[in-house]
């Protein structure tokens, strides 16, 4: 069966190493927040200024001067920074962040992205993913595997416009986990219930498939 | 010192010289830090033809969204637009053109051009339709575009406090570009809560010193809120 | 917080890994904020064929200057130097290389380095040696020279108080370089007057976040004044 | 008779605005400080990183964080300001200085300058002379007309590797003040009792000389 939301942020959340300085997207990276595993302490970073997001205030707590990139209300974890963008960016650009999540509309084999623009519809902009691709070297890209209408999103080439070139290297779908080398999606690991025969069909780029492909297990 | 009084004490005052066509450098995220009563004073001057730089562009009733009402911004330059519907109506006419910007490359611009570095590379953008057009450089054996700085004739700044001599703090995350905008304005003005004497800021906790502030103003604000998040308390 | 914290016990343990012909960015200016323990430490270890990225070099007996007596120092990117006998003698007899740097320029270079910036524009130096095979570029009808970036394997850092996070504020002008030298070094090692708990310092008020801070270590410091100026009180 | 360092110092505070942000030079441009005219104030500008340079300290005050430029222990003024050098050179180099007062070897009537380094001696570096130079619109170079042998330092072109092409405007020497435009040396002043026939002597580089050419004076 293919993840849940929830699943799909508890699957990432392994990915996290004590200290890791991390950036969650908006949507459901956003939730990887309350999956962090015992023993493991990240900080995450938000891209308007703050390094050491806390959780959502209280209604007495809301304070208008104090939100994340998301433009959500928040709170300063203990140790936070708080700086302007161009330093915010300065990390990011930089390669200080050691592992950013954010979802997409399409990759392909040669780690290119699109998440930002669909021609024909209305383009509100980049925000910050442009510069959080390029400045990362650790990137989870996490979407649907494919459309409603059955398309794939894991492609030879990507259709849309670009987000950035050559800068992804794992992915996290409702139906597996893939890296990207050598010009091909790898399968890591799939969804329970979910077989590798179904994998193959919604992956119209290049795919390898080891002998055995782990189930992933969720408590 | 009279000579380093930046206090003015109306709004008419603070935006004095902005004329139509001119370019405007603001601060802000959303609608955090940002300057609304400098924003207002442009909506009652009825100023035209604005190019304004900014991250975004407000909501349809507050912030940088109020000046599209009549019309008076020509040409936005920001990184996430359009959370108002008159905004997407006046750019699917054509009356309003967007510059989409990468947010780092656009905060590194503002830098850039109160610094006087007229260009820098970035690999942010590189193979993108942001990339159409510049310079595409290789170091060490990576690709990045160059791109040139921005400054304004006007730049327009929401801190927390200030001196009389300009020197700027600002409150928590509220901060956001207000710093970066300030030092690129040919006229910086900055608007803020509270008016203090100098040597009340701490000199190494100023975060804009007060050599690129040319007016400071106290204003009251509604400070609204984009996104009311809030857990069980 | 056990992966976040940041301190070391042991001046052997903030150089570990300090190999022969790495590159060291060290803040400092003259001899005011310099990491003068951690330069203790690199002589003491032995460290052969340094290039540092430093302002200055230090005086014969402190600072840098000290690692020249074992000629640990194979090149200095400077933009000031020579306060020293040795340094002049092992300059002219061609044991030691230098690259003079503006000081705003290189001040700049190691900003770009921690930022993702491989190259900026400046006016500064065209038409001078310094430019010299350095791309030139016209814009606005004013011509400036191409400048790269600089990061180190190592950056060594002199702070006032840091907390347990790595997170540093600087005491008045001993900040100079510092902030910059934290950004761009593979490891980043600073060493401070005070360690404090997390929560300690106001995180608007923090000049360099603990993300680019890998080790901080408690020193005690001589502080020496290289001009000591007076007035009569 | 020429100026002393004093005078030379006096007359360049006659150039001070009232509020205007200055960076002065190590030598006799750190002299105008003690000339500022009544009713004027400006701040100065240490390019370590420190807006609103104040006195020095007294033996009680001395503080080893607390220096200048020239590695001088100062203290900070009421409204000081203080940052980076990548900060302070952002100021400098965007053009923020109102003012900028510098000694120098040579300038030529193209507004270059030579300042820091003497082919054959020891060299010890620009320190930020370039970027100031670069940076300013307004500044002043100040220096003897002549050499101690009577060779003019107000030259045709600069012999000296230079520290900026293209960007002196005013130069106030020991004998005179001139102004840098179109090709030459342009004489405003002269010191109290220096001829203009000396003046011309002594400087090699086109000279504009007025029909009438002001004597300094001094209180």
């Amino acid at each position: 069966m293919a993840l849940s939301r929830e699943q799909i942020a508890q699957r990432i959340a392994r990915e996290l190493e004590d200290g890791f300085y991390v950036n969650l997207g908006i949507g459901i990276p956003t939730l990887v927040a309350n999956y962090i595993p015992d023993g493991i302490e990240v900080m995450l970073q938000s891209e308007n200024g703050l390094l050491g997001m806390g959780p959502f205030p209280t209604e007495d707590e809301i304070d208008a001067d104090m939100i994340n990139a998301g433009k959500q209300t928040v709170t300063a974890a203990t140790g936070a920074s708080i700086f302007s963008s161009a330093e915010s960016f300065a990390m990011i650009r930089g390669g200080h962040v050691d592992l950013t999540v954010l979802g997409a509309f399409e990759v392909d084999v040669n780690g290119n992205i699109a998440s930002w623009m669909i021609p024909g519809k209305l383009i509100k902009g980049m925000g910050g993913a442009m510069d959080l691709v390029a400045g990362a070297d650790n990137i989870i890209v996490t979407m649907t595997h494919a459309s409603k209408h059955g398309e794939s999103k894991l492609l030879t080439n990507c259709t849309l416009p670009l987000t950035g070139a050559g800068c992804i290297k794992k992915v996290l779908t409702d139906l597996a986990f893939l890296e990207i080398k050598d010009g091909a999606f790898h399968l890591k690991e799939r969804a329970p219930g979910v077989s590798v025969e179904e994998i193959i069909e919604k992956t119209e780029g290049k795919l390898i498939v080891p002998d055995h492909v782990p189930e992933m297990t969720f408590a | 010192m009279s000579g380093f009084n930046k206090v003015v004490n109306s709004y008419e005052e603070a935006m004095a010289g902005l004329e139509d066509g001119m370019t405007v450098i603001a601060g802000g995220f959303g609608l955090c830090g940002i300057p609304e009563n400098l924003i207002a004073q442009i909506k009652k001057m009825g100023t035209k033809e604005l190019t304004f730089v900014s991250n975004n562009c407000g909501v349809d009733d507050f912030g940088l969204g109020i000046l599209l009402v009549d019309r008076q911004i020509k040409k936005m330059i920001s990184s996430y637009v359009g959370e108002n519907a008159l905004f997407e109506k006046q750019l699917l006419a054509g009356e309003l053109e967007v510059e989409l910007t990468p947010q780092g490359t656009l905060a590194e611009k503002m830098r850039a051009g109160g610094a006087g570095i007229p260009a820098f590379y970035t690999a942010t953008g590189y193979g993108t339709p942001v990339g159409d057009g510049k310079e595409v450089r290789e170091f060490n054996g990576r690709k990045y575009i160059m791109e040139e700085s921005i400054t304004g004739d006007f730049a327009i700044v929401k801190g927390w406090k200030a001196d009389t001599y300009g020197n700027v703090v600002y409150r928590d995350t509220a901060q956001n570009f207000n710093p970066m905008a300030a030092t690129a304005g040919k006229i910086t003005v900055v608007e803020v809560e509270e008016i203090v004497q100098p040597g009340e800021l701490k000199p190494t906790e100023i975060h804009t010193p007060g050599i690129y502030v040319n007016r400071v103003i106290k204003g009251s604000f509604e400070k609204r809120i984009e996104q009311r998040t809030v857990r069980q308390g």
